[in-house]
């Protein structure tokens, strides 16, 4: 055992550091490290910004426009990424859609796709769930009939993150009534500006604009847009889960937010005490930097066990569900300090510093974290049925 | 001991629950929450009608003379109900007004009661989270009258009302109880700058910076209001368990209702034991909020005032924990529609949170529970 | 509502202060405070003192031997109890099998039963759980064959508390193969002298014996014995479940305990501070003692809505989930503000004061509480079916 | 970065295995415990011909020159096999000997290495629950040597030692780094009292009470050791995480086991939704453990002291409250079987509780965590 890096990773992690200190964006960074939410440009900007240098696509081998980076490589970039102030990217096209082309694409949707996603060109978002099917996805219904080169798409998605910018879809639809539930589902690419696609925001209770429900009424979509066979779309799905799961936890995420809280704890007063000295704050940053220790080597267990060319499997069910208690534990820590200076609604009109105004923004947002990508619940189950052999 | 409610607060009950069915339904107070109107005059006079505003006050003033019980009991329908109006303002600055100037406080009261004034108390500071008697604004005495500086923070109702009561310190160090007088000041003074808003549960609330602020001295309402503060911000934080426990009423018997009728891999989710167990949680978090929050509300009626800070502080310190719990796990719970506007479980949980930091969080109350000394346990 | 107790409710507490702070032992004051177990003759000699008084079986009406109190009057007195560092009575008699007996026993079962437990002359035990009947009491074994005028005992139960001090039994035997599982259960008194009943000791992880295994061998046991009729003993059980529920949060006793925990953070010091004046001794009291006074007025609810009329019903499975937990909860500190000192195992060979010393006894043995009388996780299944419609 | 045990880590932890599934079954364990006999020479021996006992001491002083992360494997099986010999009392008492007097204590050594004498440090006291450098015990210097007086705690090992090593102080007040000084005190000692008894988890250990004990000149072995009582006293509380996981490995294990074996209501308990999540929190808090716990081992390896020490504050807080949960929920989980001395589960959870609190507890931990501080997160 040894947690050492070696002096190259060290080097790695030199020029990281200093590319990212001079190409970040001053406003993003900003506007990220008190988690105000990022407009659709600012956001995709940046996002080119990370595609020109090679770095968006951080865990795509070189072939297909990726870095070619280890896994501890990665882990690095993470952490001075989250450090510098730059938001993660969308994960639709870089973590999840472009490994499912990886996979099952045709050499045609290759070349059109994963080269778009890697400069950061085109944006994506997934059409999974839907009103009637949140975590039981199989029970899914929207239809996609085949019409001679096309599919004719009927139906909704819902809880669709940032479909209002996103470019392409992809999404899950029934391609038969007939098969067994799951078998008659396929995996699709859609094209957003199609006609009969229509976008209605759901606004959540963060007060910001982040999700949606879309709407297929009669949306053509050419035969080429699939993904594996047809009938094989949960297969497809389940590949993608099971793909990249090195950042599920948020590591680098969480330990920049501690690092905000703790110069926040020093920087602000109570009742002529420093904030970081009072009983319960210290206690309370020290419960979660120690929790996030523990995830942070979680972490890395499993990160060596993938580079030892071992599956990741349900243990990332352990660290998606430590990860987003940690989120919101943060999060909540935060408005509590906070407090009265917190409270305002969506507002700048306050005496607040920026870090206690804003607040409130992650602390209900952060709640979806649990909910989204299969429950803490569900991630439950799994464990239980598959490392534990329960149920 | 008896835990049964009168005759007249079944009626307060009653006449709570049909004004929020009638009159103030989850569409119309959205479609408000749309709009900037940040008051509405017509349910603010429907609500002095009903009495509700001189609930807290004693017939020598004019009021109903009610129990912190009623004013309990009253809070928690406006709570079920999700009610923006910003009552707890009338009962700080109405309560503090009595407190210090007795039957002279009547005709002041008079407009509160009647509904045709919104009135307003800012006492919390940014030097304190919660310590109420952290006083750094400064009213220095100068020809004729007073000038005051500082800043106040999350001042309920500020933005509605014409006239505002500040805190300001006349002697000693933000902290000490001594030493803090109460002063009126109209809304647009000169030097007064109000940065309105609504908080997070809707309610219209104030930051304020005073900067050289002059008011006449007959601005000055009384000159040592330290204890009358704390007793009061003790009252209304009992007021705001009541709040909270409507909230959490009416969160969990949402939640129950969802868990039963929505399905997911072909069963109600309320069938699965996980979530049958969190919602025996939430419960058993109500039924013992319910529990310390009625024992506050009597205990603030005993003659010790130790003892009813205690109380205060036991109640808050648990409620502020059980409301989050339930806002969470309601979320949690309803998947997510739980994370939408549209529904009204976010707003609960909204308005828990709220609760929960408003007059102090957890910790702030466990920390002064265990720090109020009393003679002897039982 | 009103929660200020009556001039004479008042006087009634004085007088039984006095009447306490006189009769009570020394020593078993001395023991009940530090938790140290009580032998059979304490414990007996101690029930026979209260006999004597007419106060053992405090909550029985004046017609069958009890003092006939309100259930203030029942309040009152067990804090003072508590607070004078007397034990509870052993709740198999008073609390158990009496009610029973005066709801469905015989004028004869009354007559011979009744004065000798409100009496404390004769010791019972409750002879429910088998090895393979835990909490799923319906799938008992322990059969009961009728030859004549005798039932004929063949089987064993389990988890027996304080068999071996015990002069009677009552318990649920299987009386018919043939009815429906419920149907065939039948509730009845038996002899602990009787030929064939043998007692196996089980210690217990806290290194006491409290427990045992009781087996029976063609033990014969005279039909009058029998109370209700045969094949009504799940009715007669479940009555005795619902009955007495008015002291099963145990208030009282975790009163006496958290104050006895104040009193020892006065008095012992950690690194030169009073351990009360540690932030987290202090904090860890004030959040027992908050939790201990939601549970106390909704104790005193159930007691007002049993006062007029109405039954306790399931809330009293939430009396029982709190009250375990916080007695668990109040072991727990104990054991860790004595830490080094609580650590040396069953001995007084130590430099510790005696509150330390044994606080390892109930630390362990109160684990049992959330497992004995259903446990919590049962008394949630209950309270989600009873009272939430859930299942 | 690399999580992969070396060929000589596998085969350590396949010789506890053997050496647990052989010598050390719970029914001989059992027989052990049923008696008065605190010291079981035979396997004593077997452990110091496993290389076990030099374990953590390196070449130059004639150990196996093991590193942190081999002494918490040898601790993980240890605990995994409820071992109660006194293995930690080597560790405390021959590393202080080994960083104190370096190649001078080979000698001292030899005989603890080749399992001929069990040492046994004596530093903790009742003034403190748990600071090491809390020495209030005194040693005057009287005419060719020392008298010692004062208390002295759960020294382990100590009943079976027949020399202890006792810290006490020359200079300075109770929490002084400075001034603590380290004696060798015979077991026979005029003066000397020893409490013997065994620990909750089987260990035997004892209180001493020294009054006016005479020690000669040479038996103050070094004159300031706090730093050292630091260090060790951190690589201890290491090696008890590594036993707390061992510990807890078997006890989840063996709970998974035991809940798809037990039937109530005609199914497995195992099948029931709300004990599958209670064995997933379990297991979570397991893997925790372990990721820390070698966090932990692996830092201690590092140059910054600061560092090592709040790593190991970090596993301990960790740990401690993992091992509580684990224990407590596997003996709800077994139910009444959990309860009793005769299934191996409930000496599990004393071990576990035992292990949670010794060397410090979650509270103490979390609280030196917080005072440590860094130089930079990353």
């Amino acid at each position: 055992m040894d947690i050492d890096f070696t002096k190259e990773e060290l080097a790695f992690r030199d020029e990281v550091r200093q590319w990212l200190a001079d190409n970040v964006p001053p406003e993003i960074r900003k506007k990220t490290s008190y988690t105000i939410p990022l407009t659709k440009e600012e956001q995709q900007g940046w996002e080119r910004i990370l595609g020109r240098k090679g770095w968006l696509a951080s865990h795509w081998p070189k072939e297909y426009g990726g870095p070619g980076w280890s896994a501890t490589q990665r882990y690095l970039y993470d952490v001075e990424r989250a450090f510098a102030g730059a938001p993660l990217p969308s994960p639709f096209g870089v973590s999840m859609v472009g490994p499912v082309i990886m996979a099952y694409g045709t050499t045609e949707q290759k070349q059109r796709y994963l080269p778009k996603i890697a400069a950061g060109e085109e944006f994506w978002c997934q059409g999974y769930s839907e009103p009637d099917a949140g975590s039981d996805l199989a029970s899914l219904k929207t239809s996609a009939q085949r019409e001679g080169d096309d599919y004719v798409i009927n139906g909704s998605k819902i809880w669709t993150t940032q479909a209002h910018w996103a470019d392409r879809m992809f999404c899950l639809v029934r391609t038969s009534q007939e098969a067994k539930k799951q078998r008659g589902i396929s995996f699709l690419l859609l094209d957003m500006k199609s006609p009969g696609v229509t976008i209605r925001p759901i606004v959540t209770i963060d007060g910001h604009h982040h999700l949606n429900q879309v709407f297929f009424d009669n949306v053509r979509v050419p035969v080429e847009n699939l993904v594996g066979e047809e009938g094989d779309g949960w297969t497809v799905a389940k590949h993608l889960l099971q793909f990249e799961r090195t950042t599920i936890a948020g590591v680098a995420d969480s330990k920049k937010a501690i690092n905000n809280l703790k110069e926040l704890a020093q920087e602000e007063r109570d009742g002529g005490v420093i904030m970081g000295d009072l009983p319960d704050v210290r206690r309370r940053l020290a419960e979660l930097e120690i929790d996030l220790l523990a995830l942070e080597y979680s972490n890395f267990r499993t990160l060596d066990a993938v580079a030892r060319g071992e599956s990741p499997g349900p243990e990332s069910s352990l660290l998606k569900i430590k990860g987003t208690e940690l989120q919101q534990a943060l999060s909540q820590l935060r408005l509590e300090m906070g407090a009265n200076r917190s409270m305002p609604w969506l507002t700048d009109q306050t005496l607040a510093p920026p870090a206690f105004r804003h607040a409130a923004t992650p602390y209900f947002f952060l709640r979806a974290a649990t909910i989204y990508g299969g429950s803490n619940e569900i991630q439950k189950n799994v464990i239980a049925k598959m490392l534990l052999g329960l149920g | 001991m008896d835990f049964s409610l009168s005759e007249e607060q079944r009626l307060l009950q009653e006449s709570i629950d049909r004004f929020i069915e009638k009159d103030y339904t989850f569409t119309k107070r959205q479609q408000r929450l749309a709009t900037e109107m940040l008051y509405d005059s017509a349910i603010w006079q429907q609500m002095a009608e009903f009495g509700w505003l001189g609930l807290p006050f004693s017939e020598t003033v004019g009021g109903i003379g009610g129990s912190l019980v009623d004013a309990v009991l009253l809070a928690q329908g406006l709570g079920k109900g999700l009610v923006i109006e910003p009552y707890l303002a009338v009962l700080l600055a109405g309560r503090i007004m009595e407190r210090l100037l007795g039957e002279a406080a009547s005709a002041w009261l008079e407009g509160v009661i009647e509904g045709s004034k919104v009135p307003a108390l800012a006492y919390a500071e940014p030097g304190s989270r919660f310590a109420p008697c952290w006083t750094a604004t400064s009213a220095r005495p100068v020809q004729g009258g007073y000038t005051l500086s500082g800043q106040k923070l999350l001042a309920l109702g500020a933005p509605v009302a014409e006239e505002l009561l500040v805190t300001a310190r006349l002697q000693g160090e933000p902290g000490d109880v001594q030493g803090i007088g109460l002063f009126a000041v109209p809304a647009q003074s000169r030097g007064l700058q109000m940065l309105a808003y609504r908080m997070m549960h809707g309610t219209p609330g104030a930051d304020l910076l005073l900067e050289d602020v002059v008011v006449p001295k007959e601005a000055c309402l009384a000159e040592d209001v330290g204890r009358a503060l704390l007793t009061v911000v003790d009252e209304a934080t009992v007021v705001v368990c009541g709040d909270a426990l409507g909230s959490m009423e009416a969160t969990f018997w949402k939640t129950l209702d969802y868990v039963k009728t929505r399905k997911q891999f072909g069963v109600p989710i309320g069938s699965f034991q996980v979530l049958q167990h969190t919602l025996v949680d939430m419960f058993m978090e109500v039924e013992q909020s319910r529990s310390i929050t009625y024992m506050a509300a009597m205990q603030a009626a005993g003659e010790d005032p130790i003892a009813a800070a205690r109380a205060a502080s036991a109640a808050k310190a648990y409620v502020s924990r059980a409301a989050t719990l339930v806002g969470q796990k309601a979320v949690q719970l309803h998947g997510g529609m739980g994370m939408t506007e549209e529904l009204d479980i976010g707003h609960y949980f909204r308005r828990l949170t709220m609760l929960s930091s408003l007059f102090g969080d957890r910790d702030y109350h466990v920390r002064r529970f265990g720090g109020l000394q009393t003679t002897a346990m039982d």
